[in-house]
């Protein structure tokens, strides 16, 4: 019997040597180059907590991959095919750089893309860098991702600070059309790099405004109860209360705030859970009314938006997400920078992203125009509010500001209903 | 009615036991002695099935046990008193009397068995509700006992029932042994007081260091000379 | 016979030692280098685990927090003083000590399970403490967002480098220079009453040894050997992440689990165990991660679970066997 | 020059309600061989606990040396000079026969070296050198006594408690363990010693203390002692009278 | 009453976080092993919970009729299947280390099965009671939540009466305080142990069903109580029942009264201190005794 075991260990083991060679030597015969194909690679957390925003990510990639190929690839580089490798972060900043020597050095991908969570993109972003091989950096906002000075960095999203600067637009031209004095805030946020970027930029932004912040409560991203804070939020009572979740924070608070009434002039989310997909079907009618922000709405007022997401609502049974737009409508960028590049050459592709003016085709359902300034960083990263409200019996996110891109015939409540009481 | 055959034992690497055989009649009170580390405990966890034994046979009348789980032997009726006791310590003199009685074949007679026990130990009648580990060390003795006779034995094994106690206590514990051997139990004796447990066996063996060295009648190994002067003192 | 044996080890270890220090000649792929990289960090963490893990076993399941130590102090000493990580790193293994002594004194006297809690608590409190904390007077810790180590180009000074050779050459330095502590610990007084202590305190508190001192001693050497590694994570990663420097399931568990399924308490135990299932978590990400979601993670628990089923004692026991084995066919 | 090595005051400990050593009075010369003994219970283990340090006690002193060392941890006391071994023997399982000899030698320097060379002289005398290698976990009964007296012994005590040292052993084993003690004896070692095998402690020891319910019953030579009604009734049993 | 809100709200989830450690506390009494694979066994039943409501929409605190077997099952064949060799095989070993890795293994492995059957989805149960509340005087607190205080008292009420009235809770107690005690006396002690953890398992059910109409659930809710669970443990005393639920308790009120005066993140911290504390003044816990380690 341990003879036996013993056996069993020593042939799983060398069986994982063989394999981890087997695995070295795969690895250079494979790199050869093909015209036919274009290899990238995408880094998302596919394990972990944050898995499924990773999966929405790669679906989106995979179904604008498809419609690239479909239509005969990159015409410049001979119909050459798009093929995607995926990398699993774990969402561990260790692993992010680990996957993404990976990609480089043995995938020897294009260029890469990714990668959800600002702690994996700061220093996977960084390894990029040294091999000099061009990131596209679709969904982490950190400011400091396209503030070190990289030249081969690509942001299209939007800088944190931005979602906060036009949220406070919001309220002051919200308080002055409907002449309700707005004077305290109160910030609720989870407690990671995400929330305490946030932090900073509102108490940069809203002092500015003339607004107070009377509430500054940070809490662990993985809390089990957040009764306390929505008691607390509910002593203080702060004119408009804004937050910074992920999912499951953000349905916990909404739902909390529910039960206890707690009714300021507004609830404002800042995109991340409140913006999830499922975040409606966690927190249910206590959604109502709740605004946030977003770079896109499924009913936002721009060329392209409702076919597309209807293609992938139809594919995956679910709608798309602002994170999803931009992973989706990243790929028609890369792919214009492709043909105009004509090549996998990693100066020629980053010549192409800085040349970048891209004012046509599916990449419109995200942003008018796409260009690229000094740093990397998208110019005029889009943004609008949008507020959960019953149509038809149905709770829908509707984009109600700003104007020109609100929802045709939307309405905003203001204040939330109830407040003051 | 329990038979052993050249049965080594011990535990891990060691072995404590060697070439062992013995044998307890129906109805019989056998001892058997030997110093503190000879090998007794191991003798008893063997023979319960606590310890597998490396080599030999152990029969209760014509059914193999070595290599029954001990609950199984239980089951046959071969029930022991571990040494030092061990009762179950926060549990009530009645809960441990009753875990004596969790067996199958037990349990249909808890009632008279209990009867018979308070009877023959009124003290643990008295303390039913106290929690096993306030007892002083002569009632934990006499509720181990208890406990076991709970459980049907038909095969009563002690392991020291002496240990740790006065000698008027000792006294006691014995005659108690005494009456159980009048109930038809058969009663296999394991002591470093080798004065009386041969005084209460009419058989009795002496384990030296793992080894049976010698074997008899109380009275012949009350009488040897090689005994009274290791074990007596004399 | 005995010559003989000694030559054949020698011969052994002089091949092992040309072949180490041969291998970024023949691994140019820096994705295979940096893997490789990691296993011997890992290593080394497994093997600084181990002084008070193994040989004291205590079960400390929250090193997390010396790793975070080492890495931060030296950072942040390095971004805002512009002291040099060659210096900044004793700086860092002296307050991991005192930390290691902090926490010491408090858990020490507990026994069993309750330190091995313990440590788990104290860990997440520490967690939750680097999370929240943005500043420390003029030093910068980024609280959740994380530290960034301030890239100065390729220089030893800095102990930056673009290529992952000088990393390597460092790490195997490192490893060494951990085995050879953990030999001379093993084959010191420290180390005997280590293991006394581990299999019985009162049997070894009557033969004079003074259990909490030596604890006390075992667990700063650790801390301060686990702080280098520390640093070392810092200067490669050049970016610290609270959870992945200090977190249970990046950093404290692996330590034990590489430490354990190697063999705790040998000296070369946790070297294999770390190499191995850090080759062994690399493999099935390089298979299976991007595959079904969690695959890869399942596999590496399931291959874990065999391991530690079939061989509780840690892989080394199957060499102890092994030699055991040849003697006896030699005689 | 009859010298005090170790004096116990009025000595006292009890656990909840139940009094374990009820001031105790007693003292060891050096140079003596002392023996302790006592039906089981009567608090010897007890008592051996509480003058190294094991148990703190509720009242009275531990004077060793001419110093107070009540109260003092088990491994200051050891350090004082005071070596002990365990009733239930407590080798160090997974250390070899050596390396459990050297933990001990240990105390009285840092070198490993020097360590190896006072284990090995202590394992001749205590006949283990053929065990060097062999790991404690898997000695015999009769082996673990001696190793746990070999551990004791490494520290180099002036005074040496043995707690049931000879249990367990055949009549063979018993002689050559009673060697053993005389010659520790010999070599400078004071031995207060718990024992059973009566035959055994009187040829050992010159004074026996006879304990029972935590105090001391009798006290003397052990023709005194084994001569005592008191001893008897407690201990032997009155079938010895 | 604000206040009053603020202290009821940490009594329900105290009691529902000592109802999670519940079958941690007793794994470790009878085992003397940590179960780290505790909160993956917590997220399987949270899962298995929330499918059978969504599949049938039966009230989920009536599902426990269903769940609770199911898991007692997965446990009893963990424990026969994983943790039994090892601990045959470590039998003299005094901390059985490998037995808690292999724990901490089958939570990994747990976690990402989880992951690839059920996928990383958040989802909770929206029942009628989800978002409502009860009033009590000047006291408000969630409907779910005080359910599951009153729940979580019920099932640490009947759990200790089946461990005092029952004979298999007697004998699953005797093994805990004696094994080889327990074994002559008849008692099967792998069954009991197996038993045991798989009660211990079962127990989580309770917890699962009390969870889900307030909390979400997907692969990696375990951790969230994992720790928690541990703390609570610890605090009341390692194997003690009353020590499970006070320590739940204690904690629960810490991080409600707490988060009041203070940021929620520091809460967490003032958790581990209290922690700390207790055990340097106590180091077996409130209730642990010494019997019991």
């Amino acid at each position: 019997m341990k003879k036996k075991s013993g056996k069993i260990v020593s042939l799983l083991l060398t069986a994982v040597m063989v394999l981890t060679l087997g695995a070295g030597c795969g690895g250079q015969g494979g790199g050869s180059e093909d015209a036919k194909e274009i290899k990238m690679g995408t880094i998302l957390p596919l394990s972990g907590s944050q898995a499924p925003l990773g999966k929405i990510g790669q679906q989106a990639r995979d179904m604008a991959i498809e419609e690239i190929n479909a239509a005969g690839g990159i015409e410049s580089m001979g119909g050459a095919k798009i093929k995607m490798v995926y990398a699993d972060s774990k969402g561990d900043p260790a692993t992010g750089v680990s996957e993404a020597e990976r990609l480089i050095t043995q995938e020897e991908v294009a260029l890469i893309t990714g990668c959800y969570q600002s702690g994996v993109a700061m220093p996977s972003t960084e390894v990029a860098e040294r091999y000099q091989i061009p990131y596209f950096v679709d969904v982490p906002s950190e400011d400091q991702i396209t503030e070190r000075g990289f030249k081969y960095i690509f942001r299209l999203a939007e800088k944190t600070s931005w979602r906060n600067r036009a949220q406070t637009e919001f309220i002051t031209s919200m308080a002055q059309k409907y002449n309700t004095p707005v004077k305290t805030v109160g910030l609720i946020y989870e407690n990671t790099a995400w929330g305490q970027g946030a932090v900073r930029a509102w108490e940069k932004y809203l002092p500015e405004a003339g607004l107070e912040i009377v509430m500054k409560e940070p809490y662990p991203a993985n809390s089990s109860d957040l009764t306390p804070v929505v008691l607390k939020a509910k002593k203080l009572n702060p004119d408009i209360i804004m937050m910074v979740s992920y999912v499951s924070d953000a349905a916990l608070l909404t739902k909390t705030f529910a039960e206890h009434q707690v009714k300021p002039l507004a609830f404002i989310g800042t995109s991340g859970g409140f913006a999830d997909p499922t975040y409606y079907d966690l927190a249910g009618d206590a959604s109502e009314n709740f605004f946030d922000i977003s770079t896109w709405e499924p009913d936002v007022n721009r060329p392209n938006s409702q076919e597309i997401n209807k293609r992938f609502q139809e594919k995956y049974g679910y709608a798309m997400n602002a994170e999803a737009v931009k992973a989706y409508a990243g790929m028609y960028v890369i792919k214009d920078a492709l043909e105009k590049a004509g090549s996998t050459e990693p100066d020629k592709l980053r010549e192409a992203f800085v040349a970048t003016d891209l004012q046509s085709g599916p990449a419109q359902m995200y942003a008018s125009q796409t260009k690229f300034d000094e740093t990397g960083q998208m110019i005029n990263a889009p943004l609008v509010i949008c507020q959960y409200q019953k149509v038809n019996g149905k709770m829908e996110r509707v984009t109600v500001w700003p104007e020109k891109e609100a929802r045709v015939g939307s309405q905003i409540v203001w204040p939330y209903p109830g407040a003051g009481n | 009615m329990l038979r052993i055959k050249e049965l080594d034992s011990g535990y891990g690497d060691i072995t404590v036991l060697k070439n062992i055989s013995l044998n307890v009649d129906e109805g019989e009170i056998v001892s058997i002695v030997g110093a503190n580390g000879s090998g007794k405990t191991t003798l008893l966890n063997t023979i319960s099935g606590i310890l597998s034994p490396k080599k030999g046979e152990i029969w209760v009348e014509d059914q193999r046990i070595d290599n029954l789980p001990p609950h199984k032997i239980t089951e046959l009726g071969i029930v022991q008193v571990p040494e030092g006791r061990r009762i179950f310590p926060l549990m009530t003199v009645y809960e441990n009397l009753m875990i004596g009685a969790s067996l199958p074949r037990a349990k249909a007679k808890a009632k008279q068995n209990l009867e018979y026990v308070f009877d023959l130990l009124p003290r643990l009648a008295e303390r039913q509700n106290q929690i096993g580990r306030t007892m002083s060390g002569g009632e934990q003795q006499m509720l181990a006992i208890g406990r076991a006779l709970m459980a049907e034995p038909r095969l009563l094994m002690l392991d020291e029932p002496s240990m740790g106690l006065s000698p008027l206590l000792v006294s006691t514990v014995f005659e108690v042994i005494a009456k159980i051997v009048e109930q038809k139990i058969t009663v296999l004796i394991v002591e470093q007081n080798v004065k009386k447990a041969l005084g209460l066996s009419k058989r009795g063996y002496v384990l030296e260091n793992g080894f049976i060295s010698m074997e008899g009648s109380s009275d012949q190994l009350l009488n040897n000379p090689h005994i009274k002067k290791a074990y007596l003192g004399m | 016979m005995i010559e003989k044996n000694n030559k054949k080890t020698i011969i052994l270890w002089a091949g092992l030692a040309v072949i180490l220090l041969l291998i970024p000649m023949f691994v140019t792929k820096p994705y295979f280098l940096h893997v490789i990289i990691m296993c011997l960090l890992w290593a080394y963490l497994a093997t600084s685990w181990n002084i008070i893990g193994g040989f004291a076993g205590q079960l400390s399941l929250g090193h997390g927090i010396y790793t975070a130590v080492g890495a931060y102090v030296t950072v942040m000493l390095f971004n805002t003083l512009g002291l040099s990580p060659w210096l900044g790193m004793f700086i860092a293994g002296a307050v991991a000590v005192l930390i290691s002594l902090v926490i010491g004194f408090p858990t020490f006297g507990l026994r069993g399970a309750y330190y091995a809690l313990a440590t788990v608590a104290i860990s997440e409190g520490v967690i939750v403490l680097i999370n929240s904390i943005g500043d420390v007077g003029k030093f910068h810790v980024g609280g959740a967002e994380g530290l960034i180590l301030k890239t100065v180009g390729n220089s030893w000074a800095a102990f930056q480098f673009s290529s992952k050779v000088p990393y390597y050459y460092i790490i195997l330095i490192l490893l060494v220079l951990g085995i050879i502590a953990a030999k001379k610990i093993k084959d010191s007084r420290l180390g005997y009453y280590l293991v006394a202590l581990r299999e019985d305190e009162d049997a070894a508190a009557a033969i004079g040894i003074n259990v909490r001192n030596n604890k006390l001693i075992a667990g700063a050497i650790s801390a301060f050997m686990t702080a280098l590694g520390g640093v070392f994570y810092a200067m490669l990663i050049r970016y610290l992440e609270p959870n992945a420097v200090a977190g249970a399931v990046s950093m404290s568990t692996q330590m034990v689990f590489m430490t354990i399924v190697g063999g705790a308490g040998t000296v070369f135990g946790p070297v294999i165990g770390g190499i191995l299932l850090s080759l062994v978590s690399e493999f099935i990400r390089f298979y299976l991660g991007g595959q079904l979601m969690g695959l890869h993670l399942f596999v590496y628990g399931l291959i874990v679970l065999i391991i530690i089923i079939k061989q509780p004692s840690g892989i080394i026991a199957l060499f102890d066997k092994l030699k055991e084995r040849l003697s006896r066919e030699q005689h | 020059m009859q010298n005090t090595l170790l004096e116990l005051q009025d000595l006292t400990v009890r656990f909840g309600g139940l009094c374990a050593v009820n001031k105790l009075n007693m003292k060891v010369n050096t140079g003596e061989a002392v023996g302790l003994i006592g039906p089981n219970g009567a608090g010897k283990t007890t008592a051996f606990n509480l003058v190294v340090g094991v148990y703190k006690p509720s009242e009275g002193k531990v004077i060793f040396d001419n110093e107070d060392i009540t109260g003092l941890p088990p491994n200051e006391i050891c350090k004082k000079g005071i070596g002990r071994t365990f009733q239930v023997v407590k080798p160090f399982g997974k250390m070899t026969v050596l390396q459990n000899i050297m933990a001990g030698a240990f105390v009285n320097t840092a070198k490993t070296q020097e360590a190896r060379q006072i284990a090995s002289e202590v394992m001749e005398k205590m006949g283990l050198q053929s065990k060097r290698d062999k790991l404690a976990a898997s000695l015999t009964i009769p082996e673990r006594k001696r190793l746990e007296m070999a551990k004791a012994l490494a520290t180099r005590p002036k005074l040496m408690l043995l707690d049931e040292v000879l249990a367990g052993l055949n009549p063979t084993e018993i002689q050559d363990a009673v060697l053993l003690i005389k010659s520790m004896i010999k070599d400078g070692v004071t031995i207060l010693m718990i024992e059973h095998v009566l035959q055994a402690t009187m040829a050992i020891c010159e004074r026996i203390v006879v304990l029972n319910y935590g105090q001391k019953l009798a006290e003397g030579t052990p023709e005194q002692v084994t001569g005592n009604e008191e001893v008897i009734k407690a201990y032997l049993g009155d079938d010895y009278a | 009453m604000g206040f009053l809100s603020v202290v009821a709200n940490g009594l329900s989830m105290g009691a529902i976080y000592g109802l999670i450690a519940l079958g941690l506390t007793l794994i470790f009494g009878i085992m003397r092993i940590i179960n780290f694979a505790q909160g993956a066994l917590l997220m399987l039943s949270m899962m298995v919970s929330y499918w059978l409501w969504a599949a049938t929409g039966i009230n989920p605190y009536i599902l426990v009729i269903i769940v609770g077997p199911i898991m007692f099952a997965v446990g009893y064949i963990c424990e026969r299947c994983l943790i039994k060799p090892v601990l045959d095989e470590q039998k003299d070993v005094r901390e059985p280390v490998a037995v808690l890795l292999l724990t901490a293994a089958l939570a990994i492995v747990l976690e990402n099965a989880a992951l690839m059957v059920f996928g990383a989805d958040y989802v909770m149960a929206k029942t009628s009671f989800s978002t409502s509340t009860i009033a009590l005087g000047p006291v408000t607190v969630s409907a779910a939540r005080f359910y599951g205080l009153i729940i979580a008292l019920l099932a640490a009420g009947i759990f200790y009466l089946f461990l005092h009235r029952t004979q298999v809770g007697c004998n699953i107690r005797a093994t805990g305080q004696d094994r080889n005690a327990a074994a002559l006396m008849g008692i099967d002690v792998p069954k009991t142990y197996a038993i045991a953890f798989g009660i211990g398992t079962a127990l989580l059910s309770v917890a699962a069903v009390v969870l889900i109409p307030f909390y979400y659930v997907h692969p990696s809710v375990g951790a969230v109580f994992m720790t928690k669970a541990f703390i609570v443990v610890v605090l009341g005393g390692l194997g003690s029942i009353p020590g499970a639920v006070l320590g739940g308790v204690i904690i629960g009120l810490i991080e409600s009264i707490g988060a009041q005066y203070m940021a929620a993140t520091l809460t967490a911290m003032l958790v581990y201190l209290v922690f700390l504390l207790v055990l340097f003044v106590k180091p077996t816990g409130i209730f642990g005794s010494p019997y019991d380690w």
